[in-house]
């Protein structure tokens, strides 16, 4: 005879088999392989984008939200840029991705010296409000430009093939490239980062803005540096992704509050953090759709307030 | 500093404009909709965000059917009012205000966002405003809202479901995973899919869903190539409808799991999607090549005037404005007279470019669901998935 | 300038009570909708300007008032304003007990993202799951009473009320500035360190401004609700967190009035942009000229609009702004 | 009545401090000197409260406070000043003394009555104003005194929590020679009834007014002596004073 909470232990260690057993049912080997390979893909283009934003807001200390507009930016450039120069310089898709990467950094310079340059001895949250402006005013002008449809951007010829994948699944070249842009972007920011006097005065200045004064470096110069180069990472993330999200209005808006999570969870200012905020949230995300779909849209966030509290600077702390 | 001083020059100017005119916005209350003279017809339509297309293409719909009735309605010329309602429900009742207070509109024509149309349907409901719904499919609005003076031109969202799931209940498909945003538009047009889906035979082994503006769709995709169903059925809409086709077909799921959806999926955004919709079949109360005399007068006519193609919003909007002429032509002009405009709309048949159809109790369009499929950027009609399809109109007293 | 103020607000809150007598019904939402907003933005204030801490997650608040309204409404007749007020009020503060609790071990930027984070959280909670009423939102089929003598569904009885609670939120923050509490948060807002070593426990402090400003901003949701009988996800959503933030930046960081001033200037250049009168059919392009006009004020007013008589008088003295006296610690 | 015992304090691999034990009484003014990056600053944030120690324990007034948190310090008698100014710029002189003199009174509950009228701070600030020499100034906003009145209000405003024991960071920095003289003075009426920790690098003063003297050196303490000892001192000499 078995007794009773002997019996309701059996029935709970079978009720745990049970589902252990549907769960491995769910996801065999190979799915899971799969789900964490796109977990690592959505991971490195969310640190694409939000790389540009780590570095404006470590080192200049700008909140900017117009950063998802820039993601917008870039994905327009890739779309309504390609036929302008197939037209005029005969490129395809890499040469329009370089062409659009100028006119970024050309573009981030400029709106640095117009709406930025006198705003640094104000008070941070009027940077914010700035920026909130720009914000409505891109949005505006995209629908002036461009209009309010959504558009499809095509993959360059040599990229549109497929990998098979299991039995049934395949998986696109594309994003392999993409995830190939990503992590050299990340090995391009290290080096900058660590080998170079630019990357040592862009730390130097993200920890103390006096001392590199008084070093003889010219503050309002780097500061457009980085602004232009954050801005262009941003567009560069655009054009790359603009294959696989298409583009359509209101793009920018999804992207930008996911990039601030992956900046603050990786510590302000810290590249290495960002990388890994990211590669967390791709996991966390890509696991809870299909695990706990019921709360994957709080999941993020919850991830993100966990590590806030274990860590109140983030990850990495910068500098 | 001369730039500056001028700047701050216009500043203040603009400051002082801005005062002006808002004061004066305020404090005009007319009273002059007594006159009985213009018909003011409030258009509150998305015309920024995400949805702007959208709105565009149901005002000049509406527009349409106006230049060919010589721009009166009822005898009655028409005076427009709009407003951006910007697909953001918590500033709705105060977007339906500002036309219903403060313009003194005599109907409501609104709005795409479905959230935006319950908080419009009401104030409506309250204030006894004549107001068509363009576009919104929330089954609410001719369920538990229904009310004398509220109709709807489009479809609620049980409609394409449920006729999808006829159609593959009946082309003896057994088992189907389902995936949408988890909103009301996704998870009504689902439920409307599921139970006639059961009902023909077959079971939903599945339902994914992912956190409404998100596009990341690749971990659902790799669960659906675990799980290998027979089919798959979606709803998606406008850039995550074209981001969802396109990953589809990289994911090389296209080929081996065929799908299914309601046609917003391929509504709008057939040429952002290009060859990866190429196949699809989809359900929805209009298609591309219904070859009808009256659409292709409507297509040819939209065309000519707008230099663009028509869409289902625009036929939307079009019937907005045929619903509104039924009524007026009833009342003779006179709106007070609900039941009698009422009463015609639901005796009248809609002359339609998606096909006649009725109205039902509720103000729901009874009308065919077509079953189309994406050929050559188009969604061409391949027939009738269900005739006359009536919404249950559940939670409805009319 | 201690009486300008004084003259300022007394003539802004006459205004407001005399209003109703001149403007039509749209102009008595248009103010309600506004004063509405107002207290939300002075609920916000009490935690960016006073105490310098950046909340990024207010709607939440906001949105629970709401909400709360809605949930805690009987289906079938009206409940009475004297309990569903305070328990709107209550839930919000209890959710800004939670958030502070937690949130106020971060500091600067960090502390903006972790109350977006919490704001979120309860972004989705009503968004998804069946709590909330699903993503359409949900109808407030009674407008609650109070008492015998006032019915909130009449616009006039509901815009004499808001005023009265923005008068008595205005009011208690005034006096609340000038407490020792007030001048408490104050210091922590310049110098948090300093008052440790000074011998404040500051966290108590910054916990009870989150509450406090927290249950202002449930205040804000209640009426809300009230006002339109229609609750919905976006409500919590950071969009209007932003929007608020924006109105009270743009109304003058540091001053009550600024985030009255603030709301109100926010609501009509939204209103004027969106005009057709004055821009035919750029007008559904207002974003632009609402954009262009932010960054406009955050070139022209680098103190916000409360800051622009001071710089006119600095202009017409001919003396550029005295730099001396800002809140700098060096 | 304020006794360091052992302190230590490590960063990661960097030790800041090493074993450093002083004490305070009443009466009498230390002064600790030593060059940039000695560990003064760290000592005077582990006294405080404002960091906490690896090793060792700080006892205030005989009990052991080394893991109370920095404001209970404060309210037990403890008083610090700052290397940088600190005072809160908009605010009146009289504002910044009863802001530090609340901080005894602090009554957060009465939110309806104004600070201004909390008699005792009003009190105590204007006191406070008067030993440092404000009192002329007390409605000035403190960001438009001169650098020197600055430092006097950030003493005032040290002094109005009436703390018995003083810890003074760099009081001197950027004074001019009167300047000087005037806090000088005060420090010396300061002195019989209050215990002094002074950190400053203007040797004269500190061998005018100090009655002990420590000297660290990397983070250690290589001398601790009146005065005429420590000036004599050969470690010292070597480490520190030589320069002169």
């Amino acid at each position: 005879m078995v007794l009773p909470a002997r019996r309701w232990q059996t029935r709970r260690a079978a009720a745990r088999t049970e589902r252990a057993g549907r769960t491995l049912h769910a996801m065999d080997i190979a799915t899971f392989a799969i789900q964490c390979l796109n977990a690592l893909q959505y991971g490195l283009l969310l640190f694409l984008v939000a790389s540009g934003l780590t570095l404006i807001f470590g080192i200049m200390g700008v909140i900017n939200l117009a950063h998802g507009s820039f993601y917008m930016l870039g994905a327009y450039m890739a779309f309504a840029l390609a036929p302008l120069v197939a037209g005029t310089l005969g490129g395809g898709f890499f040469t329009t991705l370089l062409v659009g990467v100028v006119l970024a950094v050309i573009l981030g310079y400029v709106l640095e010296w117009a709406f930025f340059s006198f705003l640094y001895t104000r008070e941070h949250l009027q940077q914010v409000l700035m920026t909130y402006g720009l914000i409505l005013v891109f949005e505006e002008l995209r629908s002036l430009l461009v209009g309010d449809d959504v558009h499809g951007v095509s993959a360059p010829a040599i990229l549109s093939g497929t990998l098979p994948l299991g039995d049934v699944m395949t998986y696109p070249v594309y994003r392999l490239f993409m995830s190939g842009v990503c992590l050299l972007l990340a090995l391009g920011m290290y080096l900058v980062f660590t080998r170079t006097r630019l990357g040592m005065m862009i730390r130097a200045g993200s920890s103390n803005r006096e001392m590199v004064q008084s070093l003889g470096i010219d503050i309002k110069f780097l500061y457009r540096v980085v602004f232009a180069a954050g801005m262009a990472i941003a567009v560069l993330a655009g054009m790359v992704a603009a294959p696989v999200s298409s583009v359509y209005p209101g793009m920018g808006d999804t992207v930008l509050i996911l990039c601030f999570v992956v900046v603050v969870i990786g510590g302000i200012g810290s590249i290495r953090g960002a990388l890994l905020a990211a590669l967390l949230i791709g996991f966390v995300d890509t696991f809870g759709k299909v695990l706990l779909p019921q709360a994957a849209g709080v999941l993020v966030y919850v991830l993100m307030a966990l590590i806030l509290l274990w860590r109140p600077d983030g990850l990495f702390k910068a500098g | 500093m001369k730039a500056i001083e001028a700047l701050h020059r216009t500043a203040r100017t603009t400051l002082r404009a801005t005062l002006l005119a808002a004061s004066a916005a305020l404090l005009t209350t007319a009273a002059a909709a007594e006159s009985g003279a213009k018909l003011k017809v409030g258009l509150m339509l998305p015309y920024t965000g995400t949805y702007a297309a959208l709105g565009n293409a149901i005002e000049n719909g509406f527009k349409l059917y106006l230049q060919e009735q010589g721009g009166k309605i009822g005898d009655r010329e028409v005076e427009f009012f709009k407003v951006d309602d910007e697909s953001d429900p918590s500033k709705a009742t105060d977007n339906v205000n500002k036309l219903i207070k403060r313009d003194n509109v005599d109907v409501l024509i609104g709005s795409v966002h479905s959230g935006v149309a319950m908080a419009m349907a009401k104030v409506a409901k309250d204030t006894g405003t004549l107001m068509i719904v363009p576009n919104a499919g929330a089954d609410a609005v001719t369920g538990p809202m229904c009310a004398v003076n509220i109709y709807r031109s489009s479809f609620s969202n049980w409609q394409p479901g449920y006729a999808m799931g006829e159609v593959m209940a009946k082309k003896g498909i057994k088992k189907v995973v389902t995936i949408t945003w988890k909103y009301a538009a996704g998870d009504e047009t689902v439920r409307g899919f599921k139970e006639s889906f059961e009902k023909g035979g077959g079971t939903v082994v599945k339902e994914l869903n992912l956190p409404f503006p998100n596009v990341e769709f690749q971990a659902l995709l790799t669960d659906i190539a675990a799980t290998k169903p027979d089919a798959v059925f979606t709803f998606f809409a406008g850039g995550g409808a074209v981001k969802f086709v396109k990953d589809y077909a990289a994911a090389g799921l296209k080929k081996t799991i065929p799908l299914y959806g309601s046609g917003f999926l391929t509504d709008g955004t057939l040429d952002a999607q290009g060859a990866d919709a190429d196949g699809l079949m989809t359900a929805l109360h209009y298609a591309d090549s219904l070859d009808t005399p009256k659409d292709k007068a409507f297509r040819l006519s939209y065309a000519k005037t707008y230099k663009l193609q028509p869409d289902v919003y625009a036929v939307q909007g079009y019937d907005a404005a045929q619903i509104l002429a039924v009524g007026m032509k009833a009342v003779h002009g006179d709106l007070s007279k609900k039941a009698e405009f009422a009463a015609a709309v639901e005796r009248d048949k809609i002359d339609s470019p998606r096909g006649p159809f009725t109205m039902s109790k509720a103000h729901n369009p009874v009308q065919d669901i077509y079953l189309r499929q994406v050929i050559g950027k188009e969604n061409k009609l391949i027939g009738v998935a269900s005739k006359a399809l009536a919404d249950p109109a559940r939670g409805c007293k009319n | 300038m201690s009486r300008f103020k004084l003259v300022f607000v007394g003539l802004a809150f006459l205004g407001m009570a005399a209003f109703p007598a001149v403007a039509g019904s749209y102009g008595v939402d248009f103010v309600t909708k506004v004063m509405v907003y107002a207290i939300f933005a002075l609920s916000l204030e009490l935690l960016v300007g006073t105490t310098g801490l950046v909340c990024f997650g207010q709607a939440a608040f906001f949105g629970i008032g709401a909400y709360a309204v809605v949930l805690l409404s009987p289906q079938s007749d009206a409940a009475s304003v004297y309990c569903l007020l305070p328990a709107a009020v209550a839930c919000a503060a209890f959710f800004a007990l939670l958030v502070g609790f937690l949130s106020l071990r971060t500091k600067g930027a960090y502390f903006i993202m972790v109350t977006l984070a919490f704001a979120q959280m309860a972004y989705y909670v009503v968004h998804d799951t069946p709590l909330g009423g699903g993503t359409d939102g949900i109808y407030l089929m009674f407008k609650p009473l109070l008492g015998a003598w006032l019915d909130l569904d009449k616009p006039l009885a509901l815009y004499g009320f808001t005023w009265a609670c923005l008068l008595g939120v205005f009011g208690f923050l005034a006096l609340l500035n000038r407490s020792r509490f007030g001048r408490a948060l104050a210091g922590i807002r310049v110098n948090e360190q300093r008052m440790r070593a000074t011998g404040f426990s500051t966290y108590p402090y910054k916990l009870a401004a989150f509450v406090l400003s927290g249950a202002i901003a449930g205040l804000a949701g209640f009426l809300f609700a009230v006002k339109d009988g229609f609750v919905n996800p976006e409500l919590m959503s950071w969009h209007l967190s932003g929007a608020v933030l924006i109105m009270i930046i743009l109304g003058g960081l540091g001053h009550l009035r600024g985030a009255l001033v603030g709301a109100f200037a926010f609501a009509l250049l939204q209103d004027f942009f969106k005009s057709e009168a004055v821009f035919g059919s750029m007008a559904k392009h207002w974003h632009l000229g609402l954009g262009l006009s932010i960054i406009a004020s955050v070139v022209l007013l680098p103190s916000g609009l409360v800051g622009l008589p001071q710089q006119i008088r600095a202009r017409l003295t001919g003396r550029s702004q005295t730099h001396g006296v800002d809140d700098a610690s060096t | 009545m304020l006794r360091g015992h052992n302190i230590t304090r490590r960063w990661g691999g960097l030790v800041a401090l090493n074993q450093v034990s002083l004490a305070l009484r009443q009466g009498s003014v230390h002064a600790v000197i030593g060059t940039n990056g000695a560990g003064k600053s760290t000592l005077i944030n582990i006294l405080s409260g404002e960091i906490a120690p690896s090793e060792g324990t700080v006892e205030l007034l005989g009990q052991d406070v080394t893991r109370w948190t920095q404001p209970r310090r404060a309210r037990a008698g403890l008083g610090r000043s700052y290397q940088r100014n600190t005072i809160y710029a908009s605010f009146s002189v009289l504002e910044n003394c009863r802001l530090a003199a609340q901080a005894m009174h602090q009554k957060p509950w009465h939110w309806w009555r104004s600070a201004a009228h909390c008699v005792i701070s009003t009190a105590i600030a204007a006191e406070v104003a008067e030993r440092v020499g404000l009192s002329a100034l007390l409605t000035r906003p403190a960001g438009l005194l001169s650098h020197g009145q600055k430092r006097q209000l950030e003493i005032a405003m040290c002094l109005a929590t009436q703390p018995q024991v003083l810890l003074l960071d760099e009081p001197l920095a950027g004074m001019g020679a009167e300047e000087t003289e005037r806090m000088l003075t005060l420090l010396d009426a300061l002195k019989p009834h209050h215990a002094i920790l002074l950190v400053e690098h203007d040797m004269d003063a500190v061998f005018r007014i100090a009655d002990e003297v420590t000297v660290m050196v990397n983070g250690a303490v290589i001398a601790t002596n009146t005065p005429a000892a420590v000036r004599l001192n050969p470690l010292v000499q070597a480490a520190y004073l030589g320069e002169h």
